[in-house]
């Protein structure tokens, strides 16, 4: 019924979530009996007079009390593993996390940023401070029973530690647009070795695709976002397909609002990824990010081979 | 019900006629300019029930477009994100504040609450029609912005991405706020009218629990929703012209707006559930012919359940970015919203216990209620508690939570109520076959609907989305098919009602032996209530002279 | 109608106020008094929501004084206080005028509550008229809501806060003014009325209500005096 | 309507009771505009409110009748004020308690590097979404 456990947290919590469900259930059973029971023993009989009982003060008081007693008890049950989510230790790492329309970023402690993957070392508490900067977000792992808002114009933070090596989704659970349901994170959780090695060069795949650029290019589609708005199979998305776009020549609206003309040439494709608001092609919003500073070089490289084979 | 009542005038006083509300007055203009409040009742329900029809449409749309994880209809893709993306906020728009909010009120209390007081009117009968136009205004402005802009904002409007939103945001926002008066000015009449239009010798505790349900309800309307007003208005003055006070680009703190918001929109709940109580507590005793059980803890329940709606809205904010002490304190409070509605399911079915029962159409619903209440009120737990709530909020688990709540709760009460007093209100009897055939129907595809989703929240599936994993493509494809089910179901009820009028047998007085006021009147009612003044001797609900 | 109304009267004594003699009697109440009584509540009712409508602004008011409150001090000394204070003055005055015409209603005195009820619309246009001429002050500063902000003097650092002050200022003594105009017309119409001879000790409702209304009017204006004009 | 046979002598007690009224709510607000003058440093909203509040108290009991009126209408009075009250107080415990954590190596105020998700249009805008001084110039 729940998604794995994948966080420390995510036991306590499935603890809590199955103590009340045995608990609706039973007195959801009761109920229904109750009600079957006396539709069937005391279904019409021709004449038959009812009894008249108004009330009963001690049944009223039992019924009363004894719900609230349990529901104290929930309480308290409920918050003291809520304390235990919002209360971080001093040692955690620190992840900082932006949310915008529709991606995530993530900086490690040491600079680095992945976009819509987060990577994380088994067995360490993490804190994730997260804020936005359009509308509010939410950054939801079920596998970690964590979720929280994310807030443009404050932090919030929210805390774990993973305990299940794999990947895990990561997504986003306030409404915040077209694009909301497409906006989700992959959450790898690694070995320390692993972790070391994705923090140098950027990923372990890197050393299999470095042979064959264009499957480089493919990969960095997926994850960096840019399959949220480009398709390669020639449909219409929010942005322009990638197929048989390069050599093309399209219409542009440059930022000073002027239509010119432009063949996609290298040059024109990167300026794109790095100020893609400088010509935007006729048609579409200007809605795509910068991705300045958030691409290495081998998977812009990789890009760029990909975008040119898909003729 | 005459050895309850004393009638001021020797009986046969009257000669029956055929003159009743309906056709005592004939024409548009007699209906467009009535101040009698079983028209405008009557004129709401029609109202509603479009209304209803409008947003079933939506839910079903948003259903197919979630049918399989490629939004694929016979091999085609027929529907994109901001397609659905306006299908839910049309769906959650249209049947929070054009239907369940004035469903039961406007339509079904507004016919029999004056009659179960014995009253001749409601205490204000032009502001009570001047509350139809309104909500007759607000229907249409609303429905404009959604023609002309393409609102995807969701029901509840949450900054800063209202803000920013293109679209009649405005015009949609305005509409609300005139439904927002519509609720109020129905709410002052109820209140005015129980205080001072109950029938002579009617005290507070002798008035049915229907009256003490709505009145609870009114109670709410008056003091929430204008909350609610003011949010609208600062929010559409936020977006034209920038004044910082949600949009945190400007100055302003978006989690504001869900206080404001809420603060309005959690005692709307209760506008919504305490009606649906009032009926319930109606049927149950009519149909196991007792007397009620407890009616003094039910009366009490309502009220509470009114007050405490008030102080628990943080729930709905848990993982926000409120302070976590709100969250510890409103988690706390919330909890105490399980003791009354407990209470009032515990003396519902001790009423049952050595009823004489029978299950006709109106009980079916009841029972029916009394199941989907039982699972919308036990899930709400998991919300109430901190630990669960932040794993469960903003996925298809409170989409299936609500749904029990609102719709199999809510709604399914107001259908039931509304087979119980078609009679009085149109002097015909429905065909009870196909009555229960649809009311099970109902029931069936409501759970079938809904029940899925509860797996899929626990999962982790979140709500308002369009694209969704793999994983949860059977779980969505059983809600779709359980939504057919439910269309068919209504469909089979409205054309059941509808054929009754045609073809139905004339209604008696009392078709189903209840014994409050409404049914000591003619079916259809004369145009002002009673041929006599009734004067109330005996507690309600006695049936103790009566024999079956 | 007339047949159910003898009905209705049947078993409860005689009534002296002969409700069915009154025109403005409606048929679904018993008597004079209980529609009274009826309206009160009602009228009392909707004051309740007015009083919530505010609070939700005074709410919002509150708030962002908590996050701008240096802000709030600086924007507040370009409010005139003196014609605040006055304002206050004109008002309250405006309340024992309301209240004496509703006493003169109901002791049959005609002239008198017709006199007062014009006095009442007279504070009213005073009140209008010195708001008028705040704002006029106002627009001439450049002290406006939100988008429109252009102050040039010395409120121009870089913070939301005055633009926030005065948009809630402009929107509450905005909102406010128009239940000033929306009384005062209601006012004028009462007074006309009354010289019509309308009322009476055994009917004067709508002169109660209206006169419940203004009294709300100017309760707000006693809590916006001090929260603007005086905030330190 | 208790009072509908409205009596001279009634007239005149009443008229002077409504004046005295009037004359003790001109009377404070002298008092709470000459209280602004004095510093009381956070005293001074306080007394502010104090004193609106008694002068509102003598408004609604006395112009609005409360005080002799049906207790039903002074339930509805208060209960407004009571859930307003009710209102601002839980919206307060929310923002009087709120614990922003702010990241680590990161001066107060500012958002840090990591929330400089350069908004569409490729313009690197610091700040994002909080208040920017150079946002605050307007036309």
């Amino acid at each position: 019924m729940l998604p794995q456990q994948g966080s420390d947290f995510a036991k306590e919590v499935d603890y809590v979530y199955m103590g009340i469900f045995w608990l609706s259930v039973v007195m959801f059973i009761g109920i229904v009996v109750a009600m079957l029971y006396f539709s069937w023993r005391y279904r019409y009989v021709p004449g038959r007079v009812t009894p008249h009982q108004t009330h009963n003060t001690t049944l009223e008081i039992v019924w009363s009390v004894l719900p609230l007693l349990l529901c104290v008890g929930l309480f308290f049950w409920g918050m003291k593993a809520y304390m235990k989510f919002i209360v971080s230790p001093g040692d955690a790492m620190e992840v900082q996390v932006t949310g915008q329309k529709w991606q995530w970023q993530f900086e490690y402690p040491d600079g680095t940023r992945s976009l819509n993957e987060l990577h994380l070392p088994v067995n360490k508490p993490v804190r994730l401070v997260m804020t936005s900067v359009d509308v509010i977000h939410d950054f939801y792992i079920p596998d970690m029973r964590i979720k929280h808002d994310v807030v443009p114009g404050r932090y919030t933070q929210i805390w774990f530690t993973p305990t299940m090596l794999g990947d895990h989704v990561g997504t986003c659970a306030e409404y915040c647009g077209k694009g909301h349901s497409d906006m989700r994170a992959k959450v790898s959780v690694e070995t320390d070795a692993d972790y070391a090695k994705w923090m140098a060069t950027g990923g372990t795949e890197w050393e299999e695709y470095k042979t064959h650029m264009q499957d480089w290019g493919k990969i960095q589609w997926d994850r960096k976002g840019c399959a949220t708005c480009h398709t390669v199979d020639g449909s219409s998305s929010k942005g322009p397909t990638w197929k048989g776009m390069f050599g093309s020549q399209v219409k542009v609206k440059q930022s000073d609002g002027k239509v010119v003309t432009v063949t996609i040439d290298e040059n024109y494709v990167r300026e794109s990824i790095m100020q893609p608001g400088a010509k935007v092609v006729d048609g579409f919003e200007n809605i795509m990010p910068t991705f300045q500073g958030l691409l290495r070089q081998n998977e812009l490289d990789g890009l760029m081979a990909y975008i040119k084979s898909l003729q | 019900m005459e050895h309850t009542l004393t009638t001021g005038a020797p009986a046969g006083h009257h000669p029956h006629s055929e003159k009743n509300y309906l056709n005592e007055t004939t024409g548009i203009w007699s209906w467009m300019t009535t101040v009698d409040h079983k028209r405008i009742g009557l004129m709401y329900l029609v109202a509603v029930l479009t209304a209803f029809t409008i947003g079933g449409i939506f839910a079903l749309l948003v259903r197919l477009a979630l049918l399989n994880p490629q939004h694929t209809l016979f091999g085609k893709q027929w529907v994109t994100a901001e397609m659905y993306n306006r299908f839910f906020t049309l769906h959650g728009v249209v049947m929070v504040f054009l239907f369940i909010i004035p469903s039961i009120p406007g339509a079904l209390a507004n016919f029999v609450l004056p009659l179960m007081l014995g009253a001749r009117d409601v205490a204000f009968p032009r502001l009570n029609l001047m509350s139809f136009y309104l909500w007759v205004i607000g229907a249409v402005m609303g429905i404009t912005s959604m023609i002309v802009g393409a609102i995807d904002t969701g029901w509840t409007f949450y900054t800063p991405y209202s803000t920013a939103a293109d679209g009649t945001v405005n015009l949609m926002v305005m509409a609300a706020f005139v439904l927002g008066f519509s609720s109020i000015l129905t709410g002052l009449n109820f209140i005015a009218t129980v205080h001072k239009l109950r029938a002579p010798g009617m005290g507070f505790f002798d008035m049915p629990l229907f009256i003490w349900a709505i009145y609870s309800t009114a109670i709410i309307q008056i003091l929430a929703t204008p909350v609610l007003a003011i949010t609208l208005v600062l929010l559409a003055i936020e977006r034209s012209f920038k004044i910082g006070i949600f949009d945190p680009a400007i100055g302003g703190d978006p989690v504001l707006f869900q206080h404001f918001f809420w603060f309005y929109s959690h005692p709307a709940v209760y506008i919504m559930i305490l009606p649906g109580m009032a009926i319930i507590s109606e049927l149950i005793p009519t149909f196991c012919r007792k007397t009620i059980f407890g009616y003094r803890a039910i009366a009490y329940a309502s009220v509470s359940l009114a007050l405490v709606s008030f102080i628990v809205w943080g729930h709905h904010m848990f993982v926000s970015g409120q302070s976590q002490l709100a969250s510890i304190v409103f988690s706390a409070l919330t909890f105490l919203v399980a003791i009354p509605s407990g209470v009032k399911v515990f003396n519902w079915l001790t009423t049952m216990y050595k009823g004489n029962i029978t299950f006709e159409t109106p009980m079916i619903y009841a029972l029916a209620f009394l199941f989907l209440f039982g699972i919308g009120g036990l899930t709400g737990i998991f919300f109430a508690t901190l630990a669960t709530d932040v794993h469960l909020t903003d996925t298809y688990f409170v989409v299936a939570h609500f749904h029990y709540v609102m719709m199999g709760s809510t709604a399914i009460a107001f259908f039931g109520g509304l087979h119980y007093w078609w009679p009085k209100m149109t002097g015909k009897m429905f065909n009870e076959t196909w009555g229960r055939i649809g009311a099970f129907l109902v029931f069936i595809g409501f759970n079938v609907t809904f029940g899925s989703q509860f797996i899929m929240g626990a999962q982790g599936m979140p709500r308002r989305y369009f694209n969704y994993l793999d994983q949860y493509a059977n779980i969505h494809m059983v809600s779709t098919v359980g939504s057919w089910i439910l269309g068919l179901a209504f469909l089979i009820m409205a054309i059941n009602l509808l054929a009754s009028l045609k073809t139905g047998a004339k209604a008696p007085k009392n078709p189903w032996g209840g014994t409050t006021l409404e049914w000591e009147t003619d079916s259809p009612p004369i145009m002002h209530n009673f041929h006599d003044q009734p004067v109330l001797e005996h507690e309600p609900y006695d049936y103790r002279h009566r024999t079956s | 109608m007339s047949s159910t109304t003898a009905d209705l009267q049947h078993g409860h004594g005689h009534d002296p106020n002969a409700p069915e003699s009154d025109p403005h009697f409606q048929h679904h109440f018993t008597t004079m008094e209980q529609q009274f009584d009826t309206s009160k509540i009602g009228m009392w009712l909707f004051l309740v929501t007015e009083v919530l409508t505010f609070g939700g602004l005074f709410a919002g008011f509150g708030l962002l004084q908590g996050k701008y409150p240096q802000e709030f001090i600086e924007a507040h000394e370009h409010l005139q206080r003196l014609a605040g204070a006055g304002n206050t003055v004109v008002l309250l005055f405006s309340s024992f005028t309301m209240v004496m015409a509703v006493l003169s209603a109901k002791s049959n005195q005609k002239e008198k509550t017709v006199r007062y009820l014009w006095m009442t619309v007279a504070c009213a246009l005073i009140f209008m008229c010195v708001k008028a001429y705040e704002y006029h002050h106002k627009f001439e500063e450049g002290l406006l809501p939100g988008l429109w902000y252009s102050h040039e003097g010395d409120l121009i650092k870089g913070s939301h806060g005055y633009a926030s002050f005065f948009s809630f200022y402009f929107m509450m003594t905005g909102l406010h003014g128009l239940h000033v105009v929306i009384g005062a017309i209601m006012l004028s119409w009462l007074a006309i009325r009354a010289n019509r001879g309308e009322f009476s000790s055994n009917y004067y409702t709508p002169i109660d209500l209206v006169g419940l209304f203004w009294h709300l009017v100017d309760l707000i204006w006693i809590y916006l005096f001090p929260l603007y004009y005086l905030i330190k | 309507m208790s009072s509908h046979n409205g009596h001279t002598t009634d007239f005149k007690k009443e008229s002077r009771a409504h004046l005295l009224t009037l004359l003790t709510l001109l009377f404070l607000t002298i008092v709470t505009v000459g209280a602004s003058y004095i510093d009381f440093g956070s005293g001074n909203i306080v007394i502010a409110l104090a004193i609106a509040t008694l002068k509102a108290s003598v408004v609604a009991l006395f112009f609005m009748h409360l005080l002799h009126d049906k207790p039903v209408n002074s339930v509805i009075a208060v209960s407004g004020f009571l859930f307003l009250g009710l209102f601002l107080t839980f919206v307060l415990l929310d923002l009087g308690y709120r614990k922003d954590s702010t990241p680590q190596n990161c001066p107060p105020n500012a958002l840090c590097s990591g929330a400089r998700f350069v908004p569409p249009g490729g313009e690197a805008a610091a700040g994002g979404a909080t208040p920017a001084p150079a946002a605050d110039k307007r036309e």
